[in-house]
């Protein structure tokens, strides 16, 4: 018996807090008491029968009664998401996939690519120390966490470059697990730049294009290095970065 | 059957009564226990499981999934786990499931479809099958095996050879003379027909000229091919004996009405439920109130 | 022709240069001249005419649409006034449009193509033709014909005979395999592919069993349908060495850049200019935005 | 050449009438310059792309800068048109069909059925003199218009009883032209009660489903008494009684 479940819910809070960046907090004290950091909804971004898919979106941090999901406005369903406001009734179905494996204890080292460091938040929450990597394009793209170094391309905020540039023998030595999560493409930069004898304690949280969300249709899935896939939704979308066929999840584009 | 307008909800079909003429459609439902887990198999008269093939099978590369301005392209490829380890380890779990389940099975050649059907005999969790001689999406050319009468033929009478439960066969849209395989499939000893398996589709990215899907075209469904989906189940339920199952384009309980009244005895619903994994439940309460029944 | 991505919007076809790849699809744009009436040619690269057949022919009797939730049936039945009233009275009007014309011609036995057309080379208004042997509301089985390769070659042989113009033949997407008689065509000498009528689509009545067109199945056209037809001008212009026009899907400019990127030389509009008669204008628009041609 | 355009209306006023019924006013000096009683416009319902096509409209009267239309709201197109509210953009293609055909000083009669009567008010405005007659079912779907005879099925408005009740041979002889408009049945009932000697002075307005509006699809066929078939968009709406294949028409269904 799983915890999922499809919950019609009321929008509480609705805001542009970067440009084309959208937070929207949604009651739901149900899946508040369940959910876990890394897992994400599957929201329905409209009650009208196009788009045909719901729209996969990381849980952010949880709130008081219920949860908040911060998104890059993108291209329709987002769009369609990004209209919702305060009173709406939005199906949410959740809490979806694994989630970050967090020992007892442990101490993080977080790595995030622009909006891939929503739902650093809720990890942040759950574990005794973290320490914070964050790349973006420009400042338009970085999400404000507490004690996060940041870099950007332009320089426009934090230091100039690229977020493996921030990344060291010390802080990877220093932490128990490491958590990555951003563009394909920056999580591979991350991946090759981090020593082998740090991998094992590498988690990556996967993206997909997704069908149900819940393990039925077989759409979302991730090459595994040992051969065949895995499903984003359900087996992931966090999975041990030795596990991942970077090559052939590359190639897969998105 | 005898027909009634307006269709009645409740359907009798191989020989029992269903309260519910809603079967959640191959590869969109898993085995169904999934559902169970999500309490959302309230309204479903039969589930029919993901296709079941002799080896397993890794599926098609991702993407596996498009998401066009009106439907959506799937190139799974028939991931599965093979039938050694559905018999083994899913089977038993499904057993719980409150609603028939009928086993979809597809095969690279005319003999593995009865091969798989063999080795399934042993369990007794399931009310019968589904034949897939029709998937787009893989390599093999599950869909030239429905456009060609004669092989039809060949894999129901093998089919029929193996197992003396009911069973489906499901054909394809894309190419051929639906009404001839389905008449051919009958003759074979299929118990019912499935009309129809996913139109072959694409989406090219202009910029590019690729297409966003790796094998290229792909199996497309939509809401708003549910008037071509009832033509094809008109014509078919017109030209057979057997029951007829419609599989695609139902979106709202109007639609599985008009499905039930072109003559479909069953009636599917699949990419719907990407959205409302309860779709059975509510297509229910729509039909009701439509009908008053 | 030789590919680019993104396509170039400018064309080269039948040995002629068009500023638009767009072309308005038989039976939903008259003779054209309706469209110069309303000051809505801007944009079109040609106009193929409605069905012309060699008797005059009332068509179905109504009603002869019917809109689904998200798409559009028709039941016209190639009503037209016969080939000598279009000669006499109807080509002399057409000789003012700015475009090309083709004809669209229909017939009901192999011969009566060519027939029509051979009465149609008196007049030098019109650059060529759209041989129709797909239309899926007439009950002589214009449809039946499509499907057939060895018929499809002997209609584009029969034409081919009969004038010098360059004609596409335009094929069915309701069963057998398009291919095979986009080769038979080409073989029989036709100048281009027509990919494809429309699909085959019912609505029922469900309260009464009874479709709401009278003929029963219906020709259905819908901007969902862009992904089956994107799918067979792939499938077709890999195949065949003469151009391809694609004919069927279209609601924006993206839609037609795709269906250029997936091998259509030239583009048909058809239902789209129900809702917009201007619709060449925005959809040459909305490309140059994207291409920044 | 001819005067149909296809203009992008600002909507000047909307109002529901009477239950279920929508009284809209566009702002469109060129249509009101050139329409003529009994033509209609093609309204897109929505710029989505569903509904595929337009819906066609009846111009009820003209106003001082552009018309006025009467609909019932019945499906999804009238659903989406009784949105429109001041100040939205519509694109409407008009002036469409031929509408009455209108001697110079003729005397009229017009026999309306419900909605029907939506378009009678520019028809009394364009002609010397007119009488009008009026069936519904019920108060709630009588059309009000001036020194008119009215009858409900429910007697809830009027007289009670059909409008065929209100022909009389004094009236049909007054009248150098009978317009007739409303439900098949009703046009029918009222085509039949009407004697022999005064058929030829009868015009017919006829609905159809419509694809174009503007003559190119052949959707909108209207059975001819003499084999075949017109164009209900061109050749129409306004027919004489005599040229239709009543029969055949009523098979149609809507
Ligand atoms: C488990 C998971 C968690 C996610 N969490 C977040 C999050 O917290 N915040 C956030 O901004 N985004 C998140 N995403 C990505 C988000 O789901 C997509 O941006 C969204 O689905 C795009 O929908 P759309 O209709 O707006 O775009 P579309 O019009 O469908 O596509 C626009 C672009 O987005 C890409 N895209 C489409 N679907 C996905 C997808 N499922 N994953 C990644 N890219 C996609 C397409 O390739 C295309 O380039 C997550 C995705 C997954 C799988
Ligand atoms: C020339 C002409 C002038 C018209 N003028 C008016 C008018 O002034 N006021 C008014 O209220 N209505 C008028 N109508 C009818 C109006 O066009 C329809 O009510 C409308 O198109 C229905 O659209 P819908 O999407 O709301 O209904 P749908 O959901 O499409 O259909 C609902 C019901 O309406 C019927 N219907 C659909 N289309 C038509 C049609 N074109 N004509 C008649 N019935 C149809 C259907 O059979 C169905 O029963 C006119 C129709 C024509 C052809
Ligand atoms: C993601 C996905 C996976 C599918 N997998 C299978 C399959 O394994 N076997 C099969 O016979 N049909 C498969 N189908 C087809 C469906 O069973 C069904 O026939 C089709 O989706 C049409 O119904 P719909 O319009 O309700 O989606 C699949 C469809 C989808 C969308
Ligand atoms: C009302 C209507 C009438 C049509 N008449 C013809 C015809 O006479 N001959 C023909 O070859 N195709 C005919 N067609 C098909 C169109 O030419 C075109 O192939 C089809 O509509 C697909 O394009 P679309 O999706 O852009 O509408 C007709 C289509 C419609 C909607
Ligand atoms: S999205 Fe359906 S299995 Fe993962
Ligand atoms: S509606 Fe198209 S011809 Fe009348």
């Amino acid at each position: 018996m799983t915890a999922i479940r499809d919950y019609e819910c009321a929008v509480k809070h609705s805001e542009e807090v970067l440009p084309g960046v959208m937070k929207v907090v949604f009651d739901c004290p149900e899946m508040s008491s369940v959910a876990l950091p890394g897992q994400f909804v599957q929201i329905e971004p409209s009650p009208d029968t196009f788009p045909v898919t719901r729209r996969p979106i990381t849980i952010n941090c949880l709130t008081d009664s219920g949860f908040e999901l911060l998104f890059d406005v993108i291209g329709r369903g987002t769009e369609l998401m990004a209209r919702m406001k305060q009173g709406d009734r939005v199906r949410v179905l959740g809490p979806l996939g694994n989630g970050w494996v967090v020992d007892p204890g442990s101490k993080w080292l977080l790595i995030g690519g622009g909006l891939g460091a929503a739902g650093f938040q809720f990890l942040m929450d759950s574990v005794e120390s973290s320490r914070v990597l964050i790349g973006a394009s420009t400042s338009d793209r970085v999400i404000s966490l507490p004690a996060s170094h940041v870099v950007t391309e332009d320089g426009s905020e934090g230091g100039q470059g690229l977020v493996t540039a921030l990344i060291s023998d010390e802080l990877l030595g220093g932490a128990d697990s490491i958590a990555v999560c951003g563009p394909v493409a920056m999580m591979e930069a991350v991946w090759n730049s981090i020593p082998e004898k740090y991998r094992d304690r590498v988690q990556i949280s996967t993206e997909s294009r997704m069908g149900c969300g819940w393990g039925v249709c077989d759409g979302c899935s991730i090459p595994m290095s040992g051969g065949g896939y895995k499903k984003c939704c359900k087996e992931g979308p966090v999975f041990s970065g030795i596990e991942i066929d970077w090559e052939a999840w590359k190639e897969a584009g998105l | 059957m005898t027909f009634s307008f307006p269709p009645a909800i409740k359907r009798r079909f191989w020989g029992q009564v269903f309260e519910s003429p809603v079967m959640l459609a191959s590869g969109t439902a898993g085995f169904g226990h999934e559902l169970l887990d999500l309490n959302c198999l309230s309204g479903v008269g039969a589930v029919v499981s993901k296709a079941v093939t002799f080896k397993p099978r890794a599926g098609n590369p991702p993407p596996r999934l498009f998401e066009t301005s009106f439907g959506l392209l799937n190139s799974i490829g028939l991931a599965n786990p093979g039938v050694h380890h559905v018999l083994q380890h899913i089977l038993p779990i499904a057993a719980d499931l409150p609603c028939p389940l009928l086993i979809n099975v597809a095969g690279e050649s005319v003999s593995e479809f009865a091969d798989v059907v063999r080795i399934l005999e042993s369990s007794s969790v399931h009310l019968g099958y589904e034949i897939n001689v029709s998937c787009p999406n893989v390599a093999e050319g599950g869909a030239a095996f429905g456009v060609d009468p004669d092989v039809v033929f060949r894999v129901a009478q093998g089919v029929s050879n193996a197992t003396d439960r009911p069973f489906s066969v499901k054909l394809t849209p894309n190419g051929g003379d639906i009404v001839q395989s389905a008449e051919a499939a009958v003759q074979g000893g299929a118990s019912a027909i499935t009309v129809c398996n996913t139109f072959l589709g694409m989406h090219i990215d202009w910029r590019t000229g690729r297409s966003v899907i790796k094998r290229r075209v792909a199996g497309y469904t939509s809401p708003a091919l549910l008037p071509l989906v009832v033509a094809k189940v008109w014509q078919v339920s017109n030209a057979i004996s057997v029951p007829v199952i419609s599989s695609g384009g139902v979106s709202c309980g109007e639609d599985v009405l008009q499905l039930l009244a072109a003559g479909a005895d069953m009636v599917q619903v699949g990419t719907r439920l990407m959205r409302r994994p309860f779709a059975a439940a509510e297509l229910m309460d729509e039909m009701k109130k439509l009908t008053g029944e």
